[in-house]
C-alpha cells in the first residue's frame, strides 16, 4: 500500500477562486492510502516544494498528488522536489485544477466536485506506479555521413569542426553529387564548380573527416549513441593510396566507348576514369562492365602505363565495419526518367533535352566546352522552348508523375532562360508555365529580370505534343491567358523533369529503420518543429532526401542537422526517457504486430528458452523493447493482441484506473 | 480420398520425411471428427479417418506440434492454409518441421442439418458430384450437397491452397462472389436497436464455455487478457451483458486483420451463436475502408492494422 | 451559379468526373486535335462545369466536335479526364426529346460507297438518342 | 491456340480486307480465331458516360459468351476492341454499372470482367512472337518504309487499354520490321485522325487527317498501316494524299505469302 | 420547479503533445466547456485501447473522446494515423452492435486550438446528453 501525499494548490487565486480547495482537501485525505492531505496557497513556490519535502520525510511518503497547474507547467518542478527528498520522480502525478478546472468553470460547487474527481483519479494513478528509472547509454563519438553531395559535405565539414569524427560514405567515386554537374547557380549566377570544389577539397584535407567514396552502405545495427555500420568498398580496381591522379591511365586506356555519366552520356569516357577534373578523392577508377582485361583479359595497357603501380585487376571489395554515435542520411535525388512522358518526344527526338542535360550543354567543363549546341546536328538552337512540371504536381494515382511539386524547378528554368538570352541573344526562349513558384530570397527578383530584362517569353500553360519536324521540333501548346493554342517551330526542348529521392534511399531507409513518406523521402520527427531529425533516434537527415530543396536551403539544412548530430555526440552517455514500452515475455506469442506500428524500430525479437510442463524447455520467440530508442508513444500496447506490451508510466491497470475513478 | 491420404501418409511415415501426421480420427460419435496425431502407421491405419465431417482446421495444433521433435505431416483443406499462413506470419509455426499436404475441398457437412432431415445413426459421409452420400447404420442415402453443407462453406472464399508441399486433389480459384458478407449488411440495413436486440439475443446465450477462443488459430495467445489476472479485465464468466459484449468485441478486435474468416469459431459454439459475423464485420470494413486484404493469403502484406495511409477515411 | 446546379450536379454523376482535381495546367487544351473547331476547349469545359455553367457548354457547337480521342484524358497530370466532361454535356442535351443533333434521315445524303457502317453507328451514337 | 473472335460488322463488309487477311494469317501461324457465335453490333464507339448501360450491353453480352466458352477474346478492329475492352474494364471496376447490367442481363453467373480481351496484335507480339513471324515470312517486304498509325483506340486510355506505352508504343514497329519492312520514326502516329467526325463535319476530319497523312509522307514512308477500318477510310479519303493506307494484316498476308 | 437536468459523463483521452495542451490552452482562453467532461492524459492518442473505451461505458461513462493531433502532426509521427484506423473499426462495430455511434468520437485538436477543444467537448457533451443514459453498453454492478 502505498502511503500517499495530496497538494492542493490555490494558485493565488487562481484555483481558490472557483475552487474550494480545503473541500478538495478534506475531502481526498479519506482516500485510500492518503496519509497527508494539504493545501497551500503556491505550491510552486520555494516554499511550497519545502513543504511537500517536509511531509515526504514526515510522513514516510511513497507517492505524491498535486492538484495544481497543467502537469505541462510544473510536472517537472515536483517531480525535482521529491527526487531531492529520495522519492522516485516518476511517483509524482498532477491534478490539473486550473486549466481543467478552474478557468474554465464557473460554479464553486460543480468546480469542486471536479477537482475532487481529478484528485481521486491522480491518487488511483499513483497506487499503481512504480519507481522508474532513467537508464543511460554511452555515445561513440563519431559520425557517419551517407551521400556525398552538398548536403553531406556541409553536414560533415560543420561537424568536424565541432571535433568529431566524421565518414563521409558515397557511392559513386567521387564526392560532389548532382551540384558539382550544375553550370551556374541561382539567384546570384556564381558557378557552381567554383563554389563546391573548394568544399570538397576541405572535405578531403579535414582530419577529422573519412572519405569512402565507391563505397555503399551495406548494414547497420544499434541505436542511438551505439550503432555498427558495415560499409562496402567497392572494387576500383586501383590502390587508392597510391594513385595520384596524373590521369595517364585515362589517356591511353583504348576502350573509348563507356558512356560519360557525368555528362548525362553526351560523350564518352574511357574503361578507366576520372569523372572529372575536381574530383574528390582525385583517383582513377576501372569500369568493370567496359575493361577489356577485366573482361577478357587481354589489354593491360592501364597498368603498363602508370608510374605509381596504382592499377590492380585483381582487387576486390572489401567491407569494413565502423562504429558511430549518429548516422545522417544525405542520399540526395535524382531527375525521373522523362521517357515515360512520350509526348514530349523525350528518348524518340535528341533534341528534346532534360534542364539537368542543358546543365552539361551550357557547362564550360562539359561535351560542348560551353556552347550551346543541340545534341542532333551539334548546331546553335535559335528557338529554345522550356517545358515546367514534367512529373510534377500531378495526381496521387499517376502512374507516370510524382504528386509534389519539386520546387527547384520554377527557379532553374528562370536562370536557364536567362543565360541563354544573355550568351546567346538572337535565341527566342520561350517557357511554359502552370504557376511560377519563387518563394524565396531574392527568387521572385530572379524571375521578373527574367521576365523584363532579358525579354524570356514565359506562357501560362503546358506543351500537349512534341513532334520531330524535318530538322525541327513541332510544339503544340496552349496559351491559357490567350485563350489559344500554339503551334512552335522549335530548335530545341527543354524539359523541367520532377526530382525523386536516389534509388538507394529505400534500402538504406529500411537498414536505418527509418521511417519513408510513400515518395521514398525521408519521415521527419516532427515537420515543423524537428525538421532534420528522423523519428528513429540518432538518425538525421540532410538535404532532397528530406524532400525538395534548393542548394541554399539544402546547406542549411546541412548544418542545422550537423548541429543535431554534434548535440548528441558531445553527451559522454544519453539518459533515455524511461516511460517506456517493455514487454512481458511470459505473455509474448512472437507476433510481430508490435515491430509493424513502431514508428522507431525499437522492438526486436529474439528466441529464448523458457520452462515447459514436465520439465521440458520450450524455445519461443519473444520480443524486447529497446528503451533507448523507444519514445514511449505506446502504439505498440493496442497492437498486441496478448497485453504483453505494456507502456512504463502509462499502464494499461494506470489509465483504468483513472477511467474507473473518474467514472464512479 | 481418405484412401489417397492414408496411403501418401504411410510413405512419408516410411520415408522418414515425417515422424508424425496430424489428421482427423473418429470423436464420440462417428460424425464428430476430431483433430488427432498418429505416429505409427498402426495407429494411423488404425485410427485416421477422412471424410465431409472432417471441418475441424487442424493449422492452430501445429503451434505446439511443429515445436516437438521430427516434423510432422499435416493436411490442410484450402480455409485451412490460410490460417496456416498467417501463424507462419506471425512466426507462431515452425514452417521447417512441417510437411503440408493440401486436400481438395467442396464443403463440409453439417451434422446438424442432416439429423435436421431425420437421419439417424450416422456414420460417415462423403461428397461426389454435388452430392453427398451419407451412411448410416441403416443403409447410405443421398442428399443435396447445398441442403446439408455447413453455412461458411456455402460462402466459401476460397478453394485455393495459399501454401503446400504437395496436393492431393484438384487445386482451386479464389470464390470471388462468395457473398459471405450478405449476413452482415443484412444487420447493417437494420436499425440500432434491431440490431442491438439481434446481438442481445445472441451474445446473451454465450456460457463462456471459451471454445470459440481455443479453436480460433489466431486466439493462440500464451495467456489471454481475459484469464491474465494482471490484465485489469480478466472474467473467467461473464456475469452480465456487459461482459459478454466486452469479451466478444475484444476478442474480435484482437483478431482483426489476423482472423482468416475460417469460421471454426461458429462451428463450434454449442450455444449456435453467428460469431464468424463479428469477424466478418471487421473484414467488411476494412475491405471497405483500406482496400481489400485477406489474412493469410499473402504473408509479405501488411495487414491493415499494421498500416496507414495519410488519406484514411476518419473515425 | 445555382442556377444550373441541378444540371451540374447531372454532368458530374453522369462523368465520374471530380473537376475539383484540375490544377489549370491547360494540357488539355494544348493535346486537343479539335482545338480550332472548338469554341469552349477541353480545359473550359472543366472549369465552366466547376462554376456551373453547364447551358452555355450545352448550347454551344463544341460538343460535337470532340473526337473522343482520349488524348486528354491520358496526358491530363490530375486525371481529370475532360472528355467524359464533353460527354456528359452531350448527353445531357440529345437526351432531351426533339434535341438530336444528327437523325437517321439525315444519313444518306452524307453516305460515300467507302463509308465503313461503324461510322453511322457512331454518328447516331454520339448525336442522337 | 484457340481464341473466340469478335470480327465486328465493318469487317464483314467494307473491312473485309482487315478480316479475311488476318484470319488467313492466323491459319498460317497456327492459331484459330473462333467466330463468336450471334455477336451484335459493339456500337463501335465506347459511351464514356456513367449512367449509359443500355450501349454496353452487347461488348457485355460477347464477353459473357467468351467466358463460358473459357476462352479468351481476339478482336480485330480498333475499334471495337477500345468499346469491348473498356466495358470488360467497366465491368471489373465499376461496382455500380457491373450491377445494373447484370441485372439487365439477368445472368446465371453474373460478370464481372473476367475475360481477358486481346488485340490480334497482341497475340502476335505475345503468344505467337515477333521472333516466330519473322521466321515464317516467306516474302519479306525489304526496303519497304512503312508508317505505323496507331491512332487513338488501340492505346488510349493507357491505364484501361493496357496494348502498349500509349506514348511511345512500339508494337507497330515491332511487327513492321517482323516483317521485313522498315517502319518510319513520325511523330503523329498516335494522333487522332478526326475519324469519328467523317460524317458530321467533313472539314474537320480532312483536316485531321491530311496533318496524319502529310507528317508520314514527308518522314518518307511508302506505305501507312492501320489495324482501324475508320482511320483507314478517313485518311485514304480525306486525307489528301496519294499514299496507299492500308490494313496491317494485308501486309502481314503478303509477306507470309498467303494473300 | 426545480428539475434535475441530466449530466452525462464524459471521459476525454488527450493526447499530452496537442490535444492535452489543447485543453490547456482552452483553460489559459477562459473557454468554458461542461465540467461533465473530465480528461485523461495519454502519451499518444495511439496508446488509447479499446478495453478503455469499453470499462469508460462499463464504469458508467456516458460516452468518450479521443483526441489527438490532426494527421501529419503527430509527435511520434504515426500514431494518430493508427488511431485512426482502429477507431474507425472499433466505432463501426460498436454501431454494428447496435451502440449509439454518436457516445464515441475521434477528434484532431491542435495545442493552438483551445477555442476548438472547448466547441468539441460543449458540442459532444450536448450530443451526449441528448441520447440519455448509456444503456446499452452498462454494467448494473457499477451503478450506484
Amino acid at each position: 500500500m502505498q502511503r500517499i501525499g495530496v497538494f492542493i494548490c490555490h494558485c493565488g487565486t487562481n484555483i481558490a477562486g472557483t475552487v474550494d480547495v480545503k473541500a478538495v482537501a478534506e475531502a481526498l485525505s479519506h482516500e485510500a492510502g492518503v496519509v497527508f492531505s494539504t493545501d497551500y496557497q503556491y505550491m510552486c513556490s520555494e516554499s511550497g516544494q519545502q513543504l511537500m519535502r517536509e511531509a515526504i520525510r514526515e510522513h514516510r511518503l511513497t507517492g505524491i498528488v498535486v492538484g495544481s497547474c497543467s502537469p505541462r507547467m510544473h510536472e517537472a518542478t515536483f517531480r525535482k522536489a521529491a527526487a531531492a527528498e529520495g522519492l522516485n520522480s516518476y511517483m509524482v502525478e498532477i491534478a490539473n485544477l486550473r486549466e481543467h478546472v478552474s478557468w474554465i468553470h464557473k460554479d464553486m460547487k460543480e468546480a469542486t466536485e471536479k477537482a475532487i474527481i481529478l484528485g481521486r483519479a491522480a491518487i488511483a494513478k499513483v497506487h499503481l506506479n512504480a519507481p522508474l528509472q532513467a537508464g543511460e547509454s554511452p555515445v561513440t563519438k563519431r559520425a557517419l555521413v551517407i551521400g556525398g553531395g552538398i548536403a553531406g559535405i556541409q553536414t560533415a565539414l560543420d561537424i568536424a569542426e565541432a571535433g568529431f569524427e566524421v565518414d563521409i560514405v558515397e557511392k559513386s567515386p567521387t564526392i560532389g553529387g548532382k551540384m558539382a554537374q550544375l553550370d551556374k547557380t541561382f539567384p546570384t549566377l556564381d558557378c557552381a564548380a567554383c563554389i563546391l570544389t573548394p568544399k570538397m577539397v576541405d572535405a578531403a584535407q579535414h582530419e577529422k573527416i573519412t572519405i569512402y567514396a565507391y563505397s555503399e552502405l551495406e548494414a547497420v545495427k544499434g541505436y542511438i549513441g551505439n550503432f555498427k555500420a558495415q560499409i562496402r568498398r567497392k572494387a576500383r580496381f586501383v590502390d587508392e593510396t597510391k594513385c595520384t591522379g596524373c590521369g595517364i591511365c585515362t589517356e591511353k586506356c583504348p576502350m573509348k566507348k563507356a558512356p560519360n555519366e557525368f555528362n548525362m552520356g553526351f560523350d564518352k569516357r574511357g574503361a578507366v576514369y576520372i569523372p572529372f577534373a575536381q574530383a574528390v578523392p582525385k583517383v582513377a577508377t576501372i569500369d568493370a562492365d567496359y575493361c577489356l582485361m577485366l573482361k577478357n583479359g587481354k589489354c593491360g595497357i592501364c597498368s603498363k602505363v602508370c608510374g605509381a603501380g596504382a592499377i590492380d585487376y585483381k582487387q576486390q571489395d572489401e567491407i569494413i565495419e565502423r562504429e558511430y554515435g549518429a548516422i545522417v542520411a544525405a542520399t540526395g535525388f535524382n531527375p525521373i526518367d522523362a521517357k515515360v512522358y512520350g509526348e514530349y518526344g523525350y528518348g524518340t527526338c535528341p533534341d528534346v533535352v532534360t534542364s539537368l542535360e542543358l546543365e552539361r550543354l551550357m557547362n564550360a567543363a562539359g561535351p560542348t566546352n560551353g556552347t550551346l549546341l543541340r545534341p542532333s546536328d551539334k548546331e546553335h538552337p535559335h528557338t529554345v522552348v522550356f517545358v515546367q512540371c514534367v512529373g510534377s504536381r500531378c495526381t496521387e494515382t499517376d502512374e507516370r508523375g510524382k504528386p509534389y511539386c519539386s520546387k527547384i524547378c520554377c527557379m532553374y528554368t528562370a536562370k536557364h532562360a536567362m543565360l541563354i538570352r544573355e550568351k546567346y541573344p538572337d535565341t527566342d526562349v520561350y517557357v511554359f508555365y502552370i504557376d511560377v513558384r519563387t518563394p524565396g530570397k531574392n527568387f521572385d527578383e530572379f524571375y521578373r529580370r527574367a521576365v523584363e530584362q532579358y525579354g524570356v517569353h514565359y506562357i501560362k500553360g503546358m506543351v500537349g505534343k512534341v513532334t520531330q519536324n524535318g530538322k525541327q521540333l513541332r510544339v503544340q501548346a496552349s496559351d491559357l491567358l490567350a485563350g489559344e493554342q500554339l503551334h512552335i517551330n522549335a530548335d530545341l526542348v527543354v524539359l523541367a523533369t520532377a526530382i525523386e529521392p536516389d534509388k538507394t534511399a529505400r534500402s538504406i531507409g529500411t537498414m536505418l529503420t527509418a521511417s519513408m513518406d510513400t515518395n521514398d523521402f525521408f519521415t521527419e520527427a516532427h515537420p515543423k518543429l524537428r525538421p532534420v531529425e528522423s523519428p528513429t533516434a540518432g538518425i538525421f537527415l540532410s538535404g532532397v532526401c528530406q524532400g525538395p530543396k534548393d542548394i541554399p536551403e539544402t546547406v542549411s539544412q546541412a548544418s542545422a542537422c550537423a548541429a543535431k548530430v554534434i548535440g548528441v555526440l558531445a553527451k559522454d552517455k544519453l539518459t533515455c526517457n524511461p516511460c517506456v514500452a517493455s514487454s512481458d515475455e511470459l505473455l509474448c506469442n512472437g507476433c510481430s504486430s508490435c515491430e509493424k506500428v513502431c514508428p522507431y524500430g525499437a522492438i526486436t525479437y529474439t528466441d529464448k528458452e523458457f520452462r515447459g510442463p514436465n520439465r521440458t524447455t520450450l524455445i519461443r520467440r519473444v520480443a524486447s523493447v529497446n528503451p533507448a530508442v523507444c519514445q514511449g508513444c505506446g502504439a505498440c500496447t493496442v497492437a498486441c493482441p496478448s497485453g504483453a506490451m505494456d507502456l512504463k508510466g502509462f499502464t494499461n491497470k494506470q489509465i483504468m484506473a483513472e477511467v474507473d475513478a473518474i467514472c464512479k | 480420398m481418405q484412401k489417397m491420404m492414408e496411403k501418401r501418409a504411410l510413405e512419408l511415415l516410411a520415408d522418414g520425411t515425417v515422424s508424425r501426421v496430424l489428421g482427423w480420427s473418429a470423436g464420440e460419435f462417428p460424425y464428430d471428427m476430431t483433430p488427432a496425431v498418429f505416429e505409427t502407421a498402426e495407429e494411423l491405419q488404425d485410427g485416421f479417418v477422412y471424410n465431409d465431417f472432417c471441418g475441424a482446421n487442424l493449422s492452430k495444433y501445429l503451434i505446439k506440434e511443429s515445436r516437438k521433435e521430427g516434423k510432422i505431416l499435416v493436411f490442410l483443406k484450402p480455409c485451412d492454409t490460410y490460417s496456416f499462413n498467417q501463424l507462419l506470419a506471425e512466426h507462431r509455426i515452425i514452417r521447417d518441421n512441417i510437411y503440408v499436404i493440401g486436400i481438395e475441398c467442396y464443403g463440409k457437412a453439417d451434422v446438424e442439418k442432416l439429423k435436421a432431415m431425420g437421419l439417424e445413426g450416422i456414420t460417415g459421409i462423403y461428397m461426389k458430384d454435388g452430392e453427398y452420400t451419407v451412411e448410416t447404420v441403416y443403409g447410405s442415402q443421398t442428399v443435396k450437397a447445398y441442403e446439408a453443407m455447413a453455412e461458411r462453406c456455402l460462402a466459401c472464399k476460397s478453394k485455393k491452397h495459399v501454401v503446400y508441399d504437395e496436393l492431393i486433389g484438384e487445386d482451386g480459384e479464389v470464390v470471388t462472389d462468395c457473398n459471405r458478407f450478405d449476413m452482415v449488411e443484412q444487420l447493417e440495413a437494420m436499425t440500432p436497436e434491431q440490431r442491438f436486440a439481434f446481438w442481445r439475443g445472441e451474445l446473451s446465450r454465450c456460457i463462456r464455455c471459451n471454445a470459440c477462443r481455443n479453436v480460433c488459430p489466431a486466439c493462440s495467445c500464451e495467456q489471454c487478457v481475459f484469464d491474465n489476472p494482471n490484465s485489469g479485465v480478466a472474467q473467467k464468466a461473464a456475469v452480465n451483458s456487459f461482459e459478454e459484449n466486452m469479451f466478444h468485441i475484444i476478442r474480435a478486435f484482437h483478431v482483426a486483420g489476423r482472423c482468416t474468416d475460417c469460421g471454426e469459431c461458429s462451428r463450434v459454439c454449442p450455444q449456435n451463436i453467428p460469431l464468424h459475423l463479428l469477424n466478418r464485420k471487421f473484414i467488411k470494413d476494412m475491405n471497405a475502408f483500406y482496400g481489400e486484404y485477406q489474412a493469410g493469403e499473402d504473408p509479405d502484406k501488411k495487414p491493415p492494422l499494421g498500416t496507414y495511409t495519410l488519406g484514411d477515411r476518419e473515425a | 451559379m445555382s442556377h444550373s446546379n441541378h444540371a451540374t450536379e447531372q454532368v458530374l454523376r453522369s462523368s465520374g468526373v471530380d473537376v475539383r482535381k484540375c490544377m489549370r495546367c491547360g494540357k488539355c487544351t494544348a493535346t486537343c486535335p479539335a482545338f480550332d473547331e472548338m469554341e469552349y476547349h477541353p480545359h473550359q469545359f472543366v472549369y465552366m462545369v466547376e462554376k456551373g455553367e453547364i447551358e452555355k457548354l450545352a448550347a454551344s457547337p463544341s460538343i460535337y466536335k470532340c473526337l473522343s480521342c482520349f488524348a486528354c484524358v491520358d496526358r491530363c497530370p490530375r486525371g481529370v479526364e475532360p472528355a467524359k466532361l464533353v460527354e456528359a454535356v452531350r448527353l445531357s442535351v440529345i437526351r432531351k426529346q426533339g434535341q438530336n443533333h444528327m437523325s437517321p434521315d439525315a444519313i444518306p445524303a452524307l453516305l460515300d460507297e467507302d463509308m465503313p457502317q461503324q461510322l453511322f453507328v457512331t454518328a447516331l451514337r454520339k448525336y442522337s438518342k | 491456340m484457340k481464341f473466340s473472335y469478335y470480327p465486328g460488322c465493318t469487317l464483314k463488309t467494307k473491312g473485309k480486307d482487315l478480316d479475311r487477311y488476318g484470319r488467313l494469317c492466323a491459319e498460317a501461324l497456327g492459331f484459330t480465331l473462333q467466330e463468336l457465335p450471334d455477336w451484335q453490333c459493339c456500337g463501335a464507339v465506347y459511351p464514356m458516360a456513367k449512367d449509359e448501360i443500355a450501349t454496353k450491353l452487347s461488348a457485355v453480352r460477347a464477353l459473357v459468351s467468351t467466358r463460358d466458352a473459357g476462352e479468351e477474346l481476339v478482336t480485330l478492329c480498333s475499334a471495337c476492341h477500345n468499346v469491348i475492352k473498356q466495358v470488360n474494364n467497366d465491368m471489373k471496376t465499376d461496382a455500380d454499372i457491373a450491377l445494373r447490367v447484370n441485372n439487365y442481363l439477368g445472368l446465371e453467373t453474373p460478370y464481372h470482367g473476367e475475360t481477358n480481351v486481346l488485340h490480334y496484335l497482341e497475340v502476335l507480339r505475345d503468344r505467337v512472337g515477333f521472333d516466330n513471324i519473322k521466321a515464317a515470312v516467306k516474302n519479306p517486304l525489304t526496303g519497304r518504309k512503312i508508317a505505323a498509325y496507331y491512332g487513338c483506340l488501340l492505346l488510349r486510355p493507357g491505364k484501361v487499354m493496357q496494348f502498349d506505352d500509349p506514348e511511345n508504343p512500339t508494337i507497330l514497329e515491332d511487327f513492321i520490321r517482323a516483317i521485313g519492312a522498315q517502319p518510319v520514326a513520325w511523330g503523329m502516329r498516335n494522333e487522332c485522325c478526326g475519324g469519328y467526325v467523317a460524317v458530321e463535319d467533313k472539314t474537320q476530319a480532312q483536316k485531321r487527317s491530311g496533318i496524319v497523312m502529310e507528317d508520314a509522307a514527308s518522314n518518307g514512308a511508302d506505305t501507312v498501316i492501320t489495324a482501324c477500318p475508320l482511320c483507314l477510310y478517313n485518311l485514304q479519303k480525306n486525307g489528301g494524299s496519294t499514299l496507299p493506307v492500308v490494313y496491317f494484316t494485308e501486309l502481314l498476308a503478303e509477306a507470309l505469302g498467303v494473300k | 420547479m426545480q428539475v434535475t437536468e441530466y449530466k452525462p459523463k464524459i471521459v476525454a483521452f488527450c493526447c499530452n503533445w496537442c490535444s492535452y495542451a489543447g485543453a490547456d490552452g482552452a483553460g489559459s482562453a477562459r473557454l468554458s466547456y461542461p465540467e461533465e467532461v473530465k480528461i485523461i492524459r495519454v502519451p499518444c492518442s495511439c496508446r488509447v485501447n479499446p478495453m478503455f473505451i469499453l470499462r469508460a461505458f462499463q464504469r458508467g461513462a456516458d460516452g468518450v473522446i479521443i483526441a489527438g493531433c490532426h494527421p501529419g502532426d503527430c509527435h511520434y509521427t504515426s500514431g494518430n494515423y493508427f488511431t485512426r484506423r482502429r477507431m474507425a473499426l472499433l466505432f463501426s462495430m460498436l454501431d454494428y452492435l447496435g451502440i449509439e455511434r454518436e457516445r464515441t468520437r475521434v477528434e484532431w485538436i491542435s495545442a493552438a486550438e483551445g477555442a476548438k477543444f472547448s466547441k468539441t467537448m460543449t458540442e459532444f457533451c450536448a450530443t451526449v446528453a441528448a441520447l440519455g443514459e448509456n444503456k446499452r453498453l452498462e454494467d448494473l454492478r457499477c451503478k450506484k
